[in-house]
């Protein structure tokens, strides 16, 4: 576009400003916010979560990557992919439906343009990966060896099988245990491995004992429940994709109740203990605070970025000021308080 | 491009304008990086609402000295019925400016601008701006009804070549826009076209400003989950600089694009030769 | 308390009074509504869902129990149960959890007392039942033989079989085919039995497919999904019972899948056509219509009742008026259209 | 008992009232079957609001003539949050009167009115029938400090016999209602207390107002889905005529019950000898 006319932007440009105005400067001491996840310590334990933060860049106009624990990534896949057709997005009551199709440049784009700028920002990547075969896990996680940033690769296995008829990995502890197997196999020793769970299991308790029995490293939870919404003017499905997951603050009860769920076996000593990343429809610093006491280590903040796009920042600080008005000298000690 | 700024914007006007409601809002900071095309994401409800995505306007003036900008919308559903009710000392939300504005001719130029309903909001001050800088534009200016029209007065107080149509005749021709156009467009011997509307119109637009060898910019309103890039929810097939298609995203990317390069019969569908499309196959 | 303190209510008294001035009375013509449930015809799609209103005689000083096409009741089991502890509820967005534990008079006194008063009111009604064994249902179905107004029993699977460590019966086609083929064996051969199914499965279509298979003449869905809250201020889950049951607009999206998925798979063959009683978060009649495009044959209004307690009558207004304005001509035509 | 209306009321009047909003709905139809310990149960937004779920508070006052029903009420959440932001003009949906409210004495009698900051809204219109009657009230007023009380004034234009309490001294006797309470039922002779308050307060002053011969009504807030009777969540262990203790739903059985009936220590729990208690054993 150089014929004449100007006004075409540059719309990655978030790295040729200095921090945004609406950074909120995170204050030093107070209390100790590190949380662990495998062999990575993470400064605080708020993160974006998959799909809702793309790769940082946008939102660096809103806050430092670097100010939170971690970027997860929109989930990468070996190639690039179009994405399903729109309507891609419903919103429904205190949520939204969402069939994006896993829309994204592949994971050498990935890996050569978006993975170096938010290394260079200071940011703390989770890759989030997906395939539809084990092999394809397995080939992203190798790429992603040695690439700048990397904290830890989070394993999306609620995607469709090719090999089963499409039914997604996280519906079958045996699937979830040959992926999760594979990634960590094939992962850097001291990347943490990461099981994203779906809700929509009979279960959940079975598939996070047999992702933590393949070696991941923690358990995030939850992905979308499946659902749909008809447009009773057209009598059709509003999504092209007829189907979409469903987040935000509607999901909550059904993600904390997962996350309190599976801290409880690990409790109860039906699995080993590892983290869990909590995540569905964290809104506030209390909401993340729910997450913790039902047993997070970490969480992730998606749908409610489209709401607030400082929203990471905003809870962090919350959730600080929250952690501190209970008395907690430390993150750790209130992780998974409710079970007490 | 103009970083965003999100405040807390007070109404400090409200009127209605025909079949819509016109809003001002005191949102400090915004309105000094304001260009024409932008648009404001303005949160439904506060901390309790039960509607969680911000809505899209297309900012239709932005006064740097008194920090306002405003918008002029239609009540459409749910949320802009919550911003209908809402009161001048009431205040919303917002995110703003977002988006890719209109791409200003480097030298004057003679321009046509062409909406639909509010569509013409961008309209004005882009039109201003042109004439500024010494170029001369015209207005075309449709919707189904007359009450449907707007701006037809601020388009007047820029040029007189202004001509309207209605889709029942209630005002100006009966018709589209797209019947007068080629015929302005040959008057005024156009070098850019302008537009914003629904998505038939911008297609039938772009033709019609092809076949007359002008150049031709659009505004498009795709549903949007995030307004800031992150979701992925309001992409459109358009050719990119490299011969290649691809799902770009309306919010960052638009929603102001050279119209020549939008799909525009593709728009819903996945086509076989965009990038990514063989990655679907799979699942 | 007869002992000179007047004005101890009998809150029972609804019967006491001719129609209430807030009840809406249904126009006569406009559009067929009626709609089958296995060899009961309802003259209209609209019910309450069970535990949202009592056994109908408080909501009949709202509105007329025969406006609606039926009232499904709180899930009654064989012998009085006190519930669990309070707190029994919490809101939640767009929702609430419940945890109420099925306190109820018991079979005998439901029949005695409760059923006549319904019947004599003119209100068909749709009996739920549930035990924690096969000869529970067994038994309850025995007497619900010739008791007055009953149109349909509805068997909530959903409630813990106590053979099975307490795992719920509808989280199993083996379980849930058992409960079903038993009731259908002791049930009235003219009376329909309702599978009421729960959405908290790997795969809804195959517990719907095992309970067609057993006989249901109907299915019901969805009940709740399983939740939690927890209190960020005693850092304790808010409901005694810890976990409890999300309803609500929140959950909707959640509840037209499933109705659509188990449709689609009786259009394809995969399992026998019988009708849907869908439900989860209808507030309006679009609400509704959603439900009837994706597949039901008929709705139940649960949780909107204690937002807006004349809701099932107003909900069949706008349904009606939704579906002339549609230019259907009967109820049937619409019933999913969204598949077309 | 009255049958409950449910209208959409307009706020015809809002006030602070020390830590608490007043607030007067028009609500067409209520007032003239509103007797004392009614509540009334208030929809929090429209009809896409994120909270479903009515809120119940006493109604304070009712006045058929100008059709209005007030209440008083603490910002404690979200729901009543938003209910401090609406102004007068606005309209909310109510239903009206619920519940059983407090049983009136059929002859003339000394009563004592005990109260716990909002706790005492229903108790002025109730002293008034009661002195009405023939009767004579005296009032013991408590809260944490000297703006949580409510309506000493209303109290005292009423009676002389006033007693006020504050947890932290800030105004009359420092201390619980029940410091001062044995004596004003001796001084009264009193024959019945009424009683409205926090769970601990409601107990202590039932035993109090047994070991001084009275009858002791009170009024309790349990939290509620649906107000109408409909959902059992609402339920309180108590002993009925029968002997038989059962949980029964303070919205519809309550809020006003015989003090010496509720087993206040069983609350939250599942007694064992309560109807139904065995068949929870099972699962
Ligand atoms: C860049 C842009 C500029 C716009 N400028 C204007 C303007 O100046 N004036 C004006 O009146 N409207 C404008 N719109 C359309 C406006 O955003 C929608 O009318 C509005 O979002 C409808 O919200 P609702 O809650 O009333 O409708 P609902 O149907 O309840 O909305 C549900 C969801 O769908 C989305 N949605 C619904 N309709 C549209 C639509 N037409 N376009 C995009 N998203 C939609 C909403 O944002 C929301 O997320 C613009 C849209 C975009 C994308
Ligand atoms: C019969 C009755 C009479 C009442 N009278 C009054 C009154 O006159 N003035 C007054 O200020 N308050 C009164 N209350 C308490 C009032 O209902 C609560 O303060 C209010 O529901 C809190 O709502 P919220 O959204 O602000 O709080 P949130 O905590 O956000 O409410 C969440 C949910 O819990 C319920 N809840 C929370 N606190 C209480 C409570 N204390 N009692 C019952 N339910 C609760 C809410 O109704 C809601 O369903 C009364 C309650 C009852 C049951
Ligand atoms: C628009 C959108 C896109 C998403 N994309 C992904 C994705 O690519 N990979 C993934 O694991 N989860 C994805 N998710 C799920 C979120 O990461 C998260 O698990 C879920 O939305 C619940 O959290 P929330 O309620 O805070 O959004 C996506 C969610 C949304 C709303
Ligand atoms: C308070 C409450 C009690 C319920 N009790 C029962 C019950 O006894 N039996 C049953 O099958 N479902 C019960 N349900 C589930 C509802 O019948 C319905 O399936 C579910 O709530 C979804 O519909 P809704 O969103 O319209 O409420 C109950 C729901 C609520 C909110
Ligand atoms: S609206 Fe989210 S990427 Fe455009
Ligand atoms: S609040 Fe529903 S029964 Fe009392």
């Amino acid at each position: 576009m150089t014929d004449g006319y100007g006004g075409f932007a540059d719309n990655d440009d978030a790295g040729d400003f200095d921090a945004p105005p609406s950074t909120i400067m995170l204050p030093g001491g107070g209390i100790d916010l590190a949380t662990r996840l495998g062999s990575t310590l993470l400064p605080n334990p708020v993160t974006t979560a998959s799909g809702c933060a793309g790769y940082g860049k946008e939102l660096a106009k809103f806050f430092e990557p670097a100010a939170i624990g971690a970027v997860v990534t929109k989930t990468i896949m070996p190639y690039p992919r179009s994405g399903r057709a729109t309507p891609r997005m419903a919103e429904t009551p205190s949520g939204m439906l969402n069939s994006i199709g896993l829309q994204g440049p592949g994971i050498d784009a990935f890996v050569e343009r978006d993975l170096p700028w938010l290394a260079a920002r200071g940011g703390r990547t989770i890759v989030s990966i997906a395939g539809g075969h084990v092999d394809d896990f397995v080939a992203l996680t190798e790429r992603l060896k040695g690439a700048p940033g990397v904290v830890g690769i989070e394993a999306n296995i609620s995607c469709p099988n090719v090999a089963n008829r499409g039914q997604v990995f996280a519906c079958n502890p045996a699937t979830s245990y040959d992926v999760i197997r594979a990634v960590r196999d094939a992962a850097d020793p001291l990347v943490p491995v990461l099981a994203k769970l779906s809700p929509d299991v009979t279960s959940i308790v079975d598939i996070a004992r047999a992702c933590v029995e393949a070696g991941a490293d923690g358990l995030s939870m939850i992905n979308t429940l499946l659902g749909m919404v008809i447009d009773t003017d057209t009598m059709k499905p509003v999504l092209a994709g007829v189907t979409g997951g469903l987040s935000g603050p509607a999901v909550r009860p059904v993600a904390v109740r997962c996350v309190h769920q599976v801290h409880a076996a690990m409790l109860d000593g039906q699995m080993a203990r590892v983290p869990i990343v909590g995540m569905g429809g964290i809104r506030t610093g209390l909401d993340a605070l729910e997450f913790i006491l039902a047993g997070a280590a970490a969480v992730s903040v998606g749908t409610v970025i489209f709401n607030d796009p400082s929203a990471p920042v905003r809870i962090l600080d919350e959730l600080r000021a929250a952690l501190i008005a209970r008395g907690f000298g430390s993150l750790e000690a209130a992780i998974g308080y409710a079970h007490r | 491009m103009a970083l965003p700024l999100q405040v807390q914007a007070e109404i400090v006007g409200r009127e209605p304008a025909g079949a819509y409601h016109r809003m001002v809002l005191r949102a400090p900071g915004i309105a000094a990086r304001v260009e024409p095309g932008h648009f404001v994401a303005v949160a439904i409800g506060g901390a309790d609402s039960a509607m969680l995505l911000r809505r899209a306007f297309s900012i239709h003036r932005a006064d740097p000295a008194a920090e306002t900008i405003d918008v002029v919308f239609a009540e459409a559903g749910r949320g802009t019925r919550e911003l209908a009710r809402l009161r001048v000392g009431d205040s919303v939300n917002v995110v703003a400016p977002l988006g890719t504005p209109f791409p200003l001719p480097a030298e004057p130029v003679s321009a046509v601008m062409v909406a639909g309903g509010y569509g013409s909001a961008p309209m004005f001050a882009l039109a201003e701006k042109i004439v500024a800088d010494g170029g001369s534009v015209a207005f075309v200016l449709g919707a189904a009804t007359a009450e449907r029209l707007y701006g037809v007065d601020q388009a007047l107080a820029i040029t007189e070549d202004v001509v309207v149509t209605t889709d029942d005749g209630s005002e100006g021709v009966r018709g589209f826009v797209t019947g007068p156009l080629p015929e302005v467009l040959t008057a005024v011997q156009a070098g850019v076209v302008y537009a914003c509307g629904p998505m038939g119109m911008l297609r039938a637009v772009t033709e019609v400003a092809t076949e007359h060898d002008a150049r031709v910019f659009t505004a498009v309103e795709e549903s949007m989950a995030c307004g800031v890039g992150v979701c992925m929810t309001c992409v459109l097939p358009v050719v990119g600089d490299d011969g290649v298609s691809r799902f770009v995203r309306s919010c960052v990317d638009g929603p102001c694009f050279d119209g020549t390069k939008v799909r525009w019969d593709d728009a819903g569908t996945i086509p076989a030769d965009i990038e990514g499309a063989a990655a679907m196959g799979a699942h």
